[in-house]
């Protein structure tokens, strides 16, 4: 089984170095089908990982050594277990089907090459992240998926802004990962190793305050990732990249990087529930927060970030009140119908020509109905309507925080799911349907690729019928994962469900109604919360003004006041203070030799004093 | 009774002449002779040492003094002679090529 | 193999004399080809280097003069062996990266000369000698910088010359002094360092020795506020001085640290961590503050050296194997790393004349090779995992966290900064538009900055992956020193922190 | 009693002549009280039982030396007074007494203890001259050798200095270099 595991990780890697040797050449169909069928191989090995973990437990390597020094031994060891198999299914499926996607997607970018090359890069570095045994591990394939993000989101490095939002979520990812090694730091000198299991066994010895801290240091890694607040405003910034990078990194699998490490952390943060629950509120908040940006937001790609950034508040949510499976199991089907969402939008966009304002489309289901249908059915999952997948992954998840007494937070869901419904619907409504705005631009959009929908289909699929899984996923990962019990009254329950669903099919009927009618009137863009909306809540223009430009004045005060004026002027005034001692004493060498000889009579006296001071005493 | 403090008193006394003498003349020739002062001002100290000592040492030193002091005036006789005929003038004012 | 440090020393200088007969046409073929038979010879020292031994190997010993205990005495541990072969490494890749037509002859002896004083400072034992080196050192790149450096060369060259020259003159008086301690404690004069570890000194004598030491450690390093040389250095200094400096000399100022100031000086080190580490953590906030503001990209790689060399002396002073393992190591990838860079600085410089970042933008699309070389060294200056920057960094600033949580938290913004101006960097110079008509035909790499680039860029990826070989080698060197220092202490508060820094648990 | 009387006479008259040497204003009076300073200096030495030296102090510094300022002074105008622009007497004066009181302060503490041995005693009822001859030609070999080359090397310099030739030469000036390109 080992080859498996070696194939499953290392397939993508030789995929990423194979076609980074033509990636300064231009566009080569083959290398985007040698990228795909190598993750496809690894999404195969995948699954065959996934039955054998079902059948014989988790496998457990050690590759090699890698870092040792004084006490610390990291190794390169991978496991693959019941929650790193999900993940890496997760992963490689969507990797796959974006890889065959961007063929088609990327057809006329000239850096072809170089684009898989990354997007290769970039699912073996997730795979490390997941696959690792280790915190150290971990953190490679941490910051290998910010690098391939880095990459990816400047791909068209040409544009400033692409460039920009690369940096930005570079260095927002950075901040959260300095918290992250500081937890690292305190693991290892609590414990001795960076293994999981490791410390795992010694948690129990450990007392809460270490452990509490270890748990919010992790967390702080965690939010960066996942672009929880106060670090979220890249990744609507992110979207500068190409959509396939959306849908794969900013959507599908490195945003939940932090909901897996959460998750992977659960028996530390089953022993730390007040940090769970702040946790979760914060999740909780998040999930409101971003929702009520996207419902005024007309770029239709930043629609589906806020939508995965409040996704990913639900996950937290679950995860921060220990029920980690659940978490993991929305997860899983978020993955299909957001990677979905964003796709079926990279479509819309080929088709309006990188047209991304909403208020400019309309009316294209007459010309994509494959997509118009695939994107339904992704935001009908998303809004969580019964029998699709979001539907049994985030009822559960509401169920959980009714459960845990946290009936804020719960409400706080339920109007998100309100919300969500609306937003998603706003989109479908304002982009498929309606009036033919684009017929104003002289836009004549057309339907992608019959490749490129075709492997949509099996995101469609597994977005309508993935929830179906839940036992099944359930039983699978309970294996590891702690269980969660859900004790709530059958009349209550069905009395919730039927709530959620509730709010949900009146959100999208608002849609459906306001915008069949051509949505509210211009008037409401001029009120104050259109306003605070549209902008993200000013935040980045707070970011901007109170932390980038003090910085960037600070760096140049530092520079130009205090290295030049006071640090190096010290350091040149005192050797002009040398100089000008020489320069003064220089008269004193007049060249008249009864001068000289007066100065050595001086000098000469000097040393009788100094002879005569410290004489020998007998 | 003559004691060595007598000596180093009188060594003193023609030492100090000696370095009025060289700072105060601006002859070359003068400051010379002031040297020559300075020397035998010394020698004096230092045969009264070894007399009062019992030690030849002193002695010697003063005899290795003489023979410098010989050396000495034989080169810079030779150089003054030299720079007055260039310049016709042995005042110390006349040589300030050593300015600073 | 035995007088193998001998040829390592003297082989570059004797070589470099020989230059002067040769022709001008081929000095740059004698000297890329002297420089890598050193190369090649530092390789066979780690070969014949036992790696199971902590000690001092290859050692060779000559009285030199024995009533005053200086003898010439050389030897090589896990500390200073990958320090002699990155020394050896640098220097051949500078060569043949070398661009310079001007006076080549002599530039090339400079270098050489340089070569021979480096390794010297790394392999000599004998405090005597070793400060010779040290000040030789400064010699060749008073001339590289003087005479072959940019409009303002002379101020720069001189500032750089006089600084670190006052410095060590410091030093001396702490060298004679330790000299004169070990003749009272033993009765026989020596000079040799293996010596000197051998003897207690006590606590207010080693809090006087220590500061004497310092000095000329923390202006080579350079440790703020004694830095500004530094960027006038490499402002003005050639691409090769630049590297060279960057890459090596900087190193000695952090391997006086490991060599005299924690072994010689248990007690005092322990005594000015605090001190040192707040100087440590200005360095890597302050430096990274003004890369970002700078506009000359050499001058951004400068101040990024200082922030670097930060969290390089923190590791130093973390008291443990972790942190002084790290340390060394980031010192080794520091040098790589940093000579990376200024080679590319000056392979733009030598297209353009220009070193300033907006006279750049849209490289990427221009000299894809160029942009990509120098984003990987730019990821393995950031510190990201599997490049070779992350190990040192890592395990600095695991080691430090030992001692204060809050300062490796304060230090560690440095990654944040790092990645800031350096992105920033690239940004303006790589990403956007081809703005400036001149930069629309620049040519991409050629052969010869393909071969000086390439070992390096497999260094940091090779290095990256599997540093267990030259951990393994300076780890066990630093546990031996690390259980001298427990030895030599004099007081219990200094035995406490060593016992404390170097186990795992107990209470923070 | 004649040791005393004999010390402060000889005194008196060394200080007087040393004190006309340095603030005449006629060079041959000068030369003339420093030679009769030198003889009287040897008078101290025949007081001090160094006949050797007292006599090297005759031969030398007034036979010699002084033979050597008047064949010197031959080549000045002596009989001239010496024209000499002092400047800050004060200075000078104040300097020399201080350095002279320092001297003496120094040499008159208690610091030559009672301890010292003597190198080279002078044995009873060796002459002088005898005990002199033997440590300079085993002890002082060498330092006496190489005065003798001292003397030899002087001698020679103060021949090619004062000589009229050599003068020619090293005072070549750029016009003389060209006279003596012409064949002039």
């Amino acid at each position: 089984m080992e080859n498996y595991l070696y194939t499953a990780l290392f397939a993508p890697l030789a995929s990423s170095l194979f076609v980074a040797l033509f990636a300064a050449r231009p566009k080569m169909l083959f290398t985007g089908i040698v990228a795909s069928l190598l993750i496809a191989i690894s999404m195969i090995a995948s699954f065959v990982l996934l039955i054998d973990v079902n059948t014989y437990g988790p496998l457990h390597v050690s590759m090699m050594d890698w870092i040792s020094a004084g006490n610390l031994e990291i190794p390169f060891g991978f496991v693959v277990d019941e929650v790193s198999v999900i993940m890496m299914v997760t992963v490689t499926l969507v990797s796959t089907i974006v890889h065959i996607y961007s063929i088609g997607y990327m057809d006329h970018d000239k850096s072809f090459n170089r684009f898989f090359s990354y997007l290769s890069a970039f699912v073996f570095s997730m795979m490390i992240l997941v696959m690792s045994d280790n915190f150290v591990g971990l953190f490679i394939g941490w910051e290998g998926v910010g690098l391939c993000s880095w990459l990816l989101i400047g791909f068209w490095y040409h544009k400033h802004s692409a460039s920009w939002a690369a940096n930005e979520a570079f260095i927002m990812n950075r901040i959260a990962d300095l918290g992250m090694l500081m937890g690292l730091f305190l693991i290892y000198w609590s414990v001795g190793s960076f293994q999981y299991d490791e410390f795992f066994a010694s948690l129990k010895t450990m007392d809460s305050t270490l452990l509490a801290t270890i748990g919010l240091f992790l967390f702080i890694g965690a939010m960066g990732k996942s672009a929880q607040f106060p670090l979220h405003t890249w990744l609507a910034d992110a979207m500068e990249g190409p959509t396939p990078v959306s849908a794969l990194i900013h959507a599908a699998t490195m945003v939940t990087a932090g909901v897996y490490l959460v998750i992977r952390c659960g028996e530390l943060y089953t022993l730390i529930p007040d940090v769970g629950f702040a946790i979760a509120s914060l999740g909780a908040f998040v999930a409101l927060f971003a929702a009520s940006m996207a419902l005024v937001n007309n770029d239709l790609k930043r629609i589906i970030a806020y939508s995965t950034l409040s996704q990913l508040g639900y996950m937290f949510v679950a995860a921060g009140l220990g029920a980690y499976w659940i978490a993991l199991f929305h997860l899983m089907t978020h993955a299909f119908f957001k990677s979905l969402l964003f796709l079926g939008a990279g479509n819309v966009m080929h088709a309006m020509h990188d047209e991304l304002n909403i208020k400019k489309m309309g009316g294209l289901y007459g010309s994509m109905k494959a997509t118009a249908i695939l994107m339904s059915v992704a935001s009908v999952a998303l809004a969580g309507i019964y029998p699709f997948a979001g539907f049994f992954s985030k009822d559960k998840i509401l169920e959980v925080a009714f459960n845990e007494g946290a009936y804020f937070l719960w409400f706080a869901l339920f109007i998100g799911a309100g919300l969500t419904a609306f937003y998603s619907f706003r989109l479908v409504m304002l982009v498929f349907f309606g009036e033919k705005e684009y017929e104003k631009y002289g836009i004549h959009p057309h339907e992608a690729q019959p490749f490129v929908i075709y492997a949509l289909l099996p995101l469609g699929l597994l977005a309508i019928v993935s929830g179906f899984l839940e036992h099944t996923f359930e039983g699978f990962v309970t294996r590891l994962l702690a269980q969660y019990e859900i004790h709530i009254e059958h009349g209550t329950e069905a009395l919730l469900i039927a709530a959620t669903l509730g709010i949900a099919l009146s959100g999208i009927a608002f849609a459906v109604y306001m915008y069949r009618r051509g949505g509210f009137p211009k008037s409401w863009e001029e009120r104050f919360c259109y306003k605070l909306l549209s902008n993200q809540y000013y935040i980045p223009k707070l970011y901007e003004l109170y932390i980038m430009r003090p910085f960037s004045a600070l760096a140049n005060f530092a520079w130009q006041k205090i290295d030049t004026k006071v640090v190096d002027l010290t350091v040149d005034l005192i050797a002009k203070m040398v100089y000008s001692t020489g320069e003064k004493s220089r008269k004193m060498q007049s060249g008249n030799l009864s001068d000289m000889l007066r100065w050595m009579v001086v000098g000469m006296i000097g040393l009788l004093i100094l002879a005569f001071v410290y004489r020998p005493m007998v | 009774m003559i004691t060595l403090t007598h000596y180093f008193i009188l060594t003193g006394i023609l030492f100090s002449i000696g370095l009025v003498g060289v700072m105060r003349r601006t002859n070359l020739l003068m400051l010379f002779f002031s040297t020559e002062i300075l020397l035998n001002a010394i020698n004096v100290g230092f045969v009264a040492v070894s007399k009062y000592y019992n030690d030849l040492s002193g002695q010697l030193f003063a005899f290795f003094i003489i023979a410098v002091a010989a050396s000495e005036v034989a080169v810079g006789l030779g150089l003054l002679i030299l720079w007055y005929k260039r310049n016709g003038s042995v005042d110390l004012n006349s040589l300030q090529m050593m300015k600073g | 193999m035995e007088h193998i440090l001998s040829l390592l020393v003297f082989f570059p200088a004797m070589a470099g004399l020989l230059g002067f007969l040769v022709a001008k046409e081929s000095i740059r073929a004698y000297g890329i080809s002297v420089s890598a038979i050193e190369f090649f010879l530092s390789i066979i020292l780690w070969i014949g280097y036992d790696s199971t031994n902590a000690g001092y190997q290859f050692v060779e010993y000559y009285p030199f003069i024995s009533s005053y205990g200086m003898s010439y005495y050389l030897g090589v541990d896990g500390i200073s062996l990958f320090l002699v072969i990155l020394s050896t490494f640098i220097t051949m890749i500078a060569l043949i990266a070398l661009s310079i037509e001007k006076e080549i002859k002599n530039l090339i002896i400079s270098v050489l000369f340089l070569e021979m004083t480096m390794v010297g400072v790394f392999v000599i034992l004998d405090v005597i000698w070793f400060y010779a080196f040290w000040e030789l050192s400064l010699v060749p790149m008073l001339y590289i910088i003087g005479a072959w450096g940019s409009v303002n060369r002379m101020y720069a060259a001189i500032k750089f010359f006089l600084y670190t020259f006052a410095g060590s003159v410091l030093m001396l008086v702490g060298i004679l002094y330790m000299g004169f301690l070990y003749h009272e404690a033993t009765g026989i004069w020596s000079f040799a360092l293996p010596d000197w570890y051998l003897l207690q000194v006590p606590f207010e004598t080693q809090l006087w020795l220590f500061g004497a030491f310092f000095l000329a450690f923390a202006i080579k390093v350079p440790m703020f506020p004694f830095h500004t040389w530094l960027p006038y250095a490499h402002g003005q200094a050639p691409t090769i001085g630049s590297i060279i400096l960057a890459a090596v000399l900087l190193k000695m100022g952090s391997y006086g640290f490991v060599r005299f100031s924690l072994p010689l000086f248990p007690d005092a080190s322990v005594y000015f961590l605090i001190p040192v580490a707040v100087i440590c953590i200005i360095m890597v906030i302050y430096a990274a503050m003004i890369a970002y503001a700078q506009k000359d990209m050499k001058q951004v790689i400068a101040y990024s050296s200082i922030s670097h060399m930060g969290i390089v002396v923190l590791g130093t002073f973390a008291m443990n194997a972790e942190g002084i393992t790290g340390s060394i190591f980031l010192m080794l990838s520091h040098g790589i790393v940093s000579g990376a860079l200024f080679m590319l600085v000056g392979v733009i410089y030598d297209r353009r004349h220009t070193k300033l970042m907006s006279d750049f933008g849209g490289l990427a699309s221009v000299m894809p090779n160029f942009a990509t070389i120098y984003g990987i060294m730019l990821m393995a200056s950031v510190g990201l995992p599997l490049s070779i920057g992350f190990v040192g960094e890592f395990l600095s600033l695991v080691g430090f966290y030992r001692i204060s949580w809050v300062m490796t938290l304060l230090a560690g913004t440095g990654i944040i900064l790092g990645a800031v101006y350096m992105l920033v960097l690239y940004k303006k110079s790589f990403f956007g538009e081809v703005v400036h008509a001149e930069n629309k035909t620049l040519k991409d790499l050629n052969a010869k900055e393909l071969t000086a680039l390439i070992p390096l860029v497999a260094l940091v990826a090779i290095l990256g992956i599997y540093p267990k070989p030259v951990l393994s080698v300076i780890d066990m060197s630093v546990q031996k020193m690390l259980v001298l220092m427990d030895q030599k202490a004099v007081l219990q508060e200094t035995k406490e922190l060593l016992f404390k820094a170097n186990t795992i648990g107990g209470t923070n | 009693m004649y040791e005393v009387i004999a010390f402060y006479v000889f005194a008196a008259l060394t200080i007087g002549m040393f004190g006309i040497v340095v603030t005449s204003r006629n060079a041959l009076y000068a030369m003339s009280a420093l030679a009769g300073g030198m003889i009287f200096i040897s008078g101290f030495f025949f007081i001090l039982d160094a006949e050797f030296l007292g006599v090297v102090q005759i031969v030398v510094y007034s036979g010699a030396i002084m033979a050597l300022y008047a064949f010197g002074m031959m080549f000045f105008d002596t009989t001239r007074d010496v024209s000499e622009k002092m400047r800050s007497k004060k200075i000078a004066y104040s300097l020399s007494i201080a350095s002279a009181v320092l001297v003496v302060a120094i040499l008159c503490a208690p610091l030559v203890g009672e301890s010292v041995e003597a190198l080279y005693p002078s044995i009873e009822g060796v002459g002088n001259v005898q005990m002199i001859g033997v440590v300079l030609f085993t002890k002082y070999l060498v330092p006496f050798e190489l005065a003798a080359i001292m003397l030899l090397v002087a001698m020679i310099s103060g021949i090619v200095l004062a000589s009229k030739k050599m003068d020619e030469y090293l005072a070549i000036e750029d016009e003389d270099l060209e006279d003596v390109k012409e064949g002039r």
